[in-house]
């Protein structure tokens, strides 16, 4: 462990709810999981899951009914100093998920683009808050004379890239990307990814990837945790995870992903998962660590099996 | 969800008492001589003083807050003081009540009919010659005052179909102006609302894709496009149908329908307090259910709300 | 050149002519609408088109049309065959990208869609000219005091319900008043008071409605406030306001507000509710902007259609309330000529066919200046909407 | 034999106290009204049109006839004590009280009277009426501010089952005339302690001893009078139903009902009454409606209230100069100002004297042209060249001590269309007169919610559009506007009045006629001379009487009993309703028959 970078963010039994009609939601359930500077590490699991929302508690755009989220060590969560709290702005950006709905079509790129250094006042004058946006467009690949126009003159791809452009101006250091490719056209998917991990190389980011499909975060995440219904089931780095699936639930996802060979495609057998297959009526599940960074949320009885199966 | 359906009966029990309160309180800033009548020059000091003794107005404020409640606690709204003076408040409103009813459902049911269909068949000739004929009517409505076409209405109508010119609740005839007066607005309305709704979903792209699979448009308009519009009527009908009980001003004074239409204007301006406490009381106790129905409805009517629910996406 | 940034659309024609090289190999991975449009080299042939070079095209502003454009300009001004058109041109990102440039301004847009209905158009000059004539007719020749008791010469009594005529144009009413004064008088209050009532409902409405919308915590005390200041009726209040005021212009445009804003403020409060939870918010969120900056520059952008639309048609409701307050009594005394006791007053004598003419033209202005703020409202409300500017 | 001259005996009497003519034949009276009743008990009413029902259905001790001549009703005959001070009636016996049915339910007598009289007098029904009765009636006030506690002392007594005794405090010389007004109206005590709070809130907790009985009652819908067959006088009353629509938009729709034959009787609005005259079928069915006893007048105010930017101290000064009144006095229009209300025959409503002609009178002269009062109620006082004499000498007199144009700020209500209009006409045509000069009257708006209070009561006005209507038959009843104690104009505030005593010389006249309470043709002069120094010193202007307009009506003219005040010509008793409309030719005729018989009339009883 100590070879490995620091932790940058660590989550410590978050817990989200939402006040519905009739009472409260629970979208996150007590979910511990951290993040290693410079690394990409991927959140994956079904729409609906509570991946989005641990983004977004992240971001503090959720609200954490429990539980701590940790930057560089310090707690952001809750009731937090100014300083702090413009640092987090700065340090932590995320990219949405629709580039469709996430800019603001009555404002022209350059308002959107120097959104938040106009919030954090760092920059001087006029010219230097310009230089800055141009800058920016410049490094996603966009012409920094788009500055001028509006978010509906864009495609798809532009559009996501000026959402990029966004965040780095801040210069952040966490960059929480919220399914960021899923919502483009599949011939620019690749497009935009090169460009993300350019930029993670060039600036030292650290990306938390949200995604709900495993086939897309195989390529460029370190570790991934795999998140079912507000609980996290395993978290592994991303080559354990695909060679030793242990959870019944990641081997049912990692079953789903297509097969580039049709032959082998149809003798695929796809993986159902269904919760009864764990006896938990006795023995509670814990969030284990099976192996070394290797995390389990099993009971005593599975996480002795899951030993066995990794020994072997 | 009924945890939620109980908060929300006592909040709006809440916002009752505040309503009735403040209409209470504001009434009571109406100058007093208003309560006593043309003959209030030729009246004595004390019998001034025993009129507004008797009506209660000459306690301090709070007090006569305590007694309105105290009174409204064991159910007694009081008696009418100038209206119908000595009657109590309820044996005033009740008769009242059905004719506002009846005149308002089977106006509303007959606008929503003709305004539906009237929206879809000009969403359907959209530009054409039926969408700008209708566009004209709607357009017509909203325009000239209802004063002036009301009367219009009545007096030329009657003539021509030779039937009477007031309301006699035992001639069905006599029911039929009245009906469709007060559903001209309606129809302009619906219709208006229905064509603007169809012309946005026509235009989404999984009308398109159904067009595409050759499915009939008669099944697209009932498939799709109406099953969407289901929802927000859910919500807005339950109040609609409740406001009938307030009846139309207007059309029940022509046409002497005893309903409760200008009720509430014509007892603020004579100043009668417990008829307006009590219409007070009945109309927001309906506006607050209708809104509370409305919001019941949606939830158990929309499948989205609770799917976003679950969701977070708060 | 790409530096430069010409400000009318006739001018962004030109620099296309060097760049156009490029639209014919636009990767298919740029920009969307460019792909869509790079076969429009078979737009081309409309080779007309081309005197659109000095010609600002005012009907289009849309991207892809400027595409087009560029793509047809770029083959139009070429006149000998070059051989050196007929190589294959290198695939240049760049150049991609840049193809998709546009000068695009918002209002520009917005007032150009207008203008390209001509309804609205002709009803735009029919409003204008009525609302000028409204604030003309005092000062032109000859006109009679909207006031003033014509009297008949020989009897010295007044010119009582005289028909329209030469002399009196619209007639004249019980007591000998010009009525074609009265109208115009009654037409500039009324609008006038149309016009206050809308903006400041709106005013109100927008701050209220605003916040009531976006910050949460405060939903919950607004919509009790709103709960409460709808059921309370309005007759109330506006009895109290004209006992407190007397009846006036200035009580008449209180009355109103007071009676209308909140619902204004919860018609905006809706519309924001739809929108605010729209990502592009959540991302202003993350960027640390303060809520003010997220209404004003977020929000209410989103509004300014059916905000105009919902002004457009709150000036003749407005005309409309006044008519029934007038019917109930709580209107602006008679002596004080407004399109609302001119048609109440009208109305009284709608029995009496050959009187009617003191009905008729009130009713007509009435419905015009309503009929054109709806269209007006509409049109402009399309027209604002940025999605229908492509 | 003798077994059957009884029966015949009793029909021959019944055919000779019957009138030769029998009962006219007679259609069903309909109406619409736009006012619903607010209640039909008479105790709480205090309206005209809610009066209109109990008139019709409950009768008092005395009646007039259809001259204004007071004969007996529910009394047969009575008597006064030497000094005026007790009055006792003789009841006629087997006058039944019936319900709603028409079913017997008891006998009138005289307890009724004290039973009513008591309700009346106790402070805590709070009747709007009250104090007509316990203003004349011996303790009366006593007992209903409480200080007197023992009924026994009140000056109302049933002597036994069928006379009557009133004591009164001091002598009333018309008190007969009072007897007519609800205050008097009897009531049967057992029923009305049964129905309590119920009382008249319904027609069935009502008993009738009157012309008619209300059959049906339904707010806002309708309301049916049919003929009492047990009344006394049935033989005088050939209407047999009286039906009541309701509807709001009278105004609009009622004249278009009654051409279309649907009513009996409607008011034609002024606005639309050029139509019907131009029309050749219409203009046969409109006639003139009679005129009442309320009287109109300008008032000066002599205690200025209003606010400063219309400069109260400058009016004060200029009110308190003769010429300044006179000027204003002889400038007025009535006519212009009556086109706005009746733009047919103005004439018929105006007036000069407070007191309308046909109210009183003595020695078979009418009070108006008794003494000084003659000369006014003749001649028209606008008169441009006397205004502009005023104007001349007023300026000169207030040179230096009023600034000019005297700001005139006149409130009108503006719930009144015509009321506005006249405003309107008013201050152009005095300013007309005058000149801006001199005069700048502001019309002010009010809304009709708390009107009076806001203005006239508060003193809010310079000049304002009074009115009055009397309660009594004398003329005393038209100076209580004026006397000290009242919110009309205080004209015992202006200056220069003031005599030995400290009260004006108006006061004083008053006071002097007052005593008089034996020789009615001397007292009704004192009042006459009273009166026209009131109007000389231009106090106020006169303006015109009530009522008034125009209608549509199948009902014979002139044939109801009549008094300028009270209940008796709201009844519907006398009169026929024939299948077609009365013209004004037809009316003018019968109005010009019934002022000379009524003349006639008057002469007789002297």
């Amino acid at each position: 462990m100590s070879d490995k970078p620091a932790e940058l963010l660590e989550v410590r039994n978050l817990r989200v709810d939402f006040p519905v009609k009739g009472g409260l939601f629970t979208a996150v359930k007590g979910v511990n999981f951290f993040i290693r500077k410079g690394e990409t590490f991927g959140l994956v699991g079904e729409s609906g899951s509570g991946k989005t929302t641990i983004g977004r508690a992240i971001v503090r755009i959720a609200h954490a009914s429990s539980g701590e989220i940790l930057f560089k060590g310090r707690r952001i969560n809750g009731r937090i100093t100014k300083e702090l709290d413009s640092e987090v702005v700065q340090k932590i950006q995320m990219i949405f998920q629709d580039p469709m709905a996430s800019l603001n079509e009555r404002a022209k790129v350059d308002y959107i683009v120097s959104e938040g250094i106009i919030n954090l006042g760092n920059y001087k004058g006029e010219a230097e808050r310009l230089a800055l946006v141009q800058k920016a467009l410049l490094e996603v690949g966009l012409l920094p004379e788009f500055a001028s126009r509006f978010p509906h003159e864009f495609s798809g791809g532009q559009r996501q890239r000026i959402g990029i452009a966004r965040s780095l101006i801040m210069e952040p250091e966490l960059v929480i990307c919220d399914e960021p490719i899923s919502a483009l056209d599949v011939s620019i998917r690749a497009q935009v990814l090169n460009l993300m991990s350019e930029l993670q190389r060039s600036k030292g980011l650290t990306y938390l990837f949200i995604a709900h499909d495993l086939s897309v975060v195989r390529f460029i995440t370190d570790r991934i945790a795999v998140i079912n219904k507000g609980e996290l089931v395993e978290l592994a780095e991303t080559e354990e995870l695909f060679a030793h699936p242990l959870h019944p639930y990641t081997r049912a996802l990692l079953s789903a992903i297509p097969v580039p060979d049709p032959i082998q495609e149809r003798k695929k057998k796809l993986i159902i998962y269904d919760p009864a297959c764990h006896d938990y009526a006795k023995d509670k599940p814990a969030w284990t660590e099976i192996s070394d960074g290797h995390f389990v949320l099993a009971n005593g009885a599975e996480a002795a099996e899951y030993r066995r199966v990794l020994a072997r | 969800m009924f945890i939620y359906m109980l908060k929300r009966l006592s909040q709006s029990i809440v916002t009752l008492f505040i309503v009735v309160t403040t209409v209470f309180l504001l009434m009571r800033l109406l100058p007093v001589e208003g309560y006593l009548g043309d003959r209030y020059d030729k009246l004595s000091v004390e019998q001034r003083e025993a009129m507004l003794q008797k009506m209660g107005l000459l306690d301090p404020w709070y007090v006569q807050v305590g007694t309105f409640y105290g009174k409204l606690a064991k159910g007694d709204l009081g008696t009418s003081a100038i209206y119908r003076k000595d009657v109590p408040v309820l044996e005033v409103i009740a008769p009242r009540v059905p004719y506002s009813v009846r005149f308002g459902l089977v106006a509303m049911a007959f606008s929503l009919v003709a305004g539906l269909a009237m929206g879809v068949h000009m969403a359907r000739y959209k530009g054409r010659f039926w969408d700008r004929a209708w566009t004209g009517y709607i357009v017509l409505i909203n325009a000239v005052p209802s004063a002036v076409y009301l009367l219009f209405i009545q007096l030329y109508g009657t003539d021509l179909f030779k039937i009477p010119l007031l309301f006699d609740k035992y001639k069905f005839s006599s029911w039929v102006l009245p009906t469709i007066s007060m559903a001209l607005g309606g129809i302009a309305g619906y219709a208006m609302w229905m064509r603007r709704f169809m012309v946005d979903e026509l235009n989404k792209d999984y009308i398109k894709l159904a067009r595409a699979k050759g499915m009939p448009s008669s099944a697209i308009m009932v498939k799709h496009v109406m099953r969407n519009a289901y929802v927000p009527m859910a919500q807005y009908l339950p109040a609609a149908i409740l406001a009938t009980v307030s009846g139309s001003i207007y059309i029940e004074s022509l046409y002497s329908i005893p309903g409760m239409g200008g009720l509430l204007v014509d007892v603020i301006q004579r100043q009668d307090n417990p008829m307006v406490q009590a219409l007070v009381l009945i109309f927001s106790s309906v506006g607050i259910l209708g809104l509370f129905l409305g919001d019941v409805l949606m939830a158990v009517f929309d499948p989205r709300i609770k799917f976003v629910k679950s969701e977070g996406a708060r | 050149m790409a530096d430069d940034k010409p400000t009318a659309a006739s001018e962004t024609a030109a620099p296309a002519t060097t760049v156009a090289p490029a639209t014919t190999v636009a990767p298919a991975t740029t920009v969307a609408p460019a792909t869509t449009v790079a076969p429009a080299t078979t737009v081309a042939p409309a080779t007309t088109v081309a005197p659109a070079t000095t010609v600002a095209p005012a009907t289009t502003v849309a991207l892809a049309t400027t595409v087009a454009l560029a793509t047809t300009v770029a083959l139009a001004t070429t006149v000998a065959l070059d051989p050196e058109l007929f190589t294959f041109a290198e695939f240049d990102r760049d150049a991609g990208e840049r193809i998709g440039y546009s000068n695009y301004s918002y209002w520009r847009s917005t007032l150009r869609m207008f203008l390209r209905n001509k309804a609205a158009l002709f009803l735009l000059v029919l409003l204008s000219s009525l609302l000028a004539f409204t604030f003309l007719q005092p000062i032109l020749p000859n006109q009679r005091s909207p006031t003033m008791i014509n009297l008949d010469p020989t009897t010295g009594h007044q010119f009582r319900n005289l028909m329209p005529s030469a002399e009196y144009w619209f007639g004249t009413n019980s007591i000998g008043q010009d009525l074609w004064s009265r109208i115009w008088t009654g037409t500039r209050t009324s609008l006038l008071i149309g016009i206050l009532v809308g903006v400041v409902e709106m005013l109100l409405g927008i701050a209220f409605g605003a916040i009531w919308g976006y910050v949460r915590k405060a939903d919950r005390v607004f919509t009790e406030i709103y709960n409460i200041l709808n059921n309370i009726p309005t007759t109330i209040v506006l009895m109290l306001l004209a006992y407190i005021m007397r009846p006036s212009f200035q009580t008449m445009v209180i009355a109103m507000c007071a009676a209308g804003w909140h619902g204004v403020a919860r018609f905006v409060r809706n519309q924001i509710v739809i929108i605010r939870d729209r990502e592009y918010n959540l991302a202003s969120r993350c960027l640390g902007t303060p809520t003010r900056r997220i209404i004003m520059k977020n929000l209410l952008p989103y509004l300014v259609s059916v905000i105009m639309l919902q002004t457009a048609l709150s000036i003749p409701g407005t005309i409309g309330w006044e008519v029934f307050l007038t019917y109930i009594g709580l209107g602006l005394p008679v002596s004080t000529p407004s399109l609302g006791n001119l048609v109440n007053e009208g109305r009284l004598i709608m029995m009496a066919p050959e009187l009617r003419y003191q009905l008729i033209f009130p009713t007509i202005i009435v419905s015009i200046i309503t009929i054109s703020f709806y269209v007006l409202g509409n049109a402009f409300s399309d027209a604002s909407d940025p999605r229908n500017h492509v | 034999m003798k077994r059957l001259l009884v029966p015949l005996c009793i029909l021959l009497a019944i055919v000779v106290a019957t009138p030769v003519a029998a009962q006219r034949k007679s259609a069903d009276y309909t109406e619409i009204y736009a006012g619903e009743l607010t209640t039909i008990n008479y105790f709480a009413s205090a309206s005209e049109s809610e009066q209109i029902m109990s008139a019709n259905t409950v009768d008092n001790l005395v009646e007039y006839d259809r001259y204004g001549i007071v004969k007996p009703s529910l009394a047969k005959s009575w008597t006064t004590s030497a000094d005026g001070l007790v009055w006792t009636f003789t009841l006629k016996p087997g006058i039944k009280w019936v319900t709603w049915e028409g079913k017997d339910y008891a006998e009138v007598v005289a307890q009724d009277w004290v039973d009513s009289a008591k309700y009346f007098m106790t402070k805590a029904n709070a009747s709007p009426t009250a104090d007509i009765i316990y203003g004349v009636v011996k303790n009366g006030e006593a007992y209903f501010k409480g200080t007197v506690t023992d009924w026994a002392q009140v000056g109302v007594k049933a002597k036994d089952k069928y006379t009557l005794e009133y004591t009164l405090e001091k002598p009333v010389p018309y008190f007969l005339s009072m007897l007519t007004y609800v205050s008097f109206l009897p009531v049967n005590g057992k029923f009305l302690a049964e129905q309590g709070a119920k009382f008249g809130t319904t027609n069935k907790a009502m008993l009738y001893n009157g012309a008619y009985i209300m059959a049906e009652f339904e707010p806002q819908t309708s309301r049916l009078l049919v003929r009492n067959e047990k009344y006394w006088d049935k033989a005088n009353v050939p209407i047999n139903r009286l039906i009541y629509k309701y509807n709001k938009e009278m105004s609009t729709l009622g004249p278009e009902l009654f051409a279309r034959g649907e009513l009996s009787y409607v008011g034609i609005p002024s606005s639309i009454i050029d139509t019907w005259m131009k029309d050749p079928v219409r203009k046969d069915l409109v006639r003139p409606t009679r005129t009442s006893a309320y009287t109109y007048f300008y008032a000066l105010n002599f205690k200025p209230k209003f606010p400063a930017e219309y400069q109260p101290e400058n009016w004060a000064l200029a009110v308190n100069n003769l010429s300044f009144r006179k000027a204003l006095f002889n400038a007025l229009d009535r006519k212009a100002a009556m086109l706005t209300s009746e733009p047919y025959s103005p004439d018929r409503r105006l007036q000069t004297t407070v007191t309308p002609r046909n109210f009183i009178s003595a020695g078979g002269k009418d009070y108006v042209d008794m003494v000084e009062l003659a000369a006014i109620s003749k001649a028209d006082s606008f008169n441009k060249t006397a205004a502009a004499d005023f104007k001349a000498k007023a300026m000169k007199e207030l040179e230096g001590k009023v600034s000019f144009p005297v700001k005139i700020p006149m409130p009108y209500n503006a719930s009144s269309v015509e009321w506005t209009n006249r405003a309107q006409v008013v201050e152009q045509q005095l300013e007309t007169v005058l000149g801006k000069d001199f005069i700048d009257v502001i019309p002010l708006s009010f809304p009709a919610t708390g009107f009076l209070g806001a203005t006239r009561r508060a003193g809010n006005y310079a000049m304002q559009e009074c009115n009055w209507g009397p309660d009594y038959a004398d003329p005393e009843t038209y100076t209580d506007p004026f006397v000290t104690g009242s919110n009309y104009n205080w004209p015992e505030l202006a200056v220069g009045y003031a005599e030995a005593n400290g009260k004006s010389k108006y006061e004083n006249m008053v006071e002097a006629a007052k005593a008089v309470t034996t020789d009615m043709k001397k007292r009704y002069e004192l009042f006459a001379k009273a009166e026209a120094y009131f109007i000389s010193q231009a106090f106020v202007i006169p303006y015109a009487k009530g009522g008034g307009g125009y209608e549509g009506s199948k009902l014979e003219p002139f044939t109801c009993p009549f008094s300028p005040f009270g209940m008796s010509n709201l009844k519907f008793k006398g009169q026929i309703v024939r299948d077609k409309a009365y013209s004004t030719a037809e009316y003018t005729k019968l109005e010009a028959d019934w002022n000379a018989e009524r003349a006639a009339a008057l002469q007789k009883t002297k």
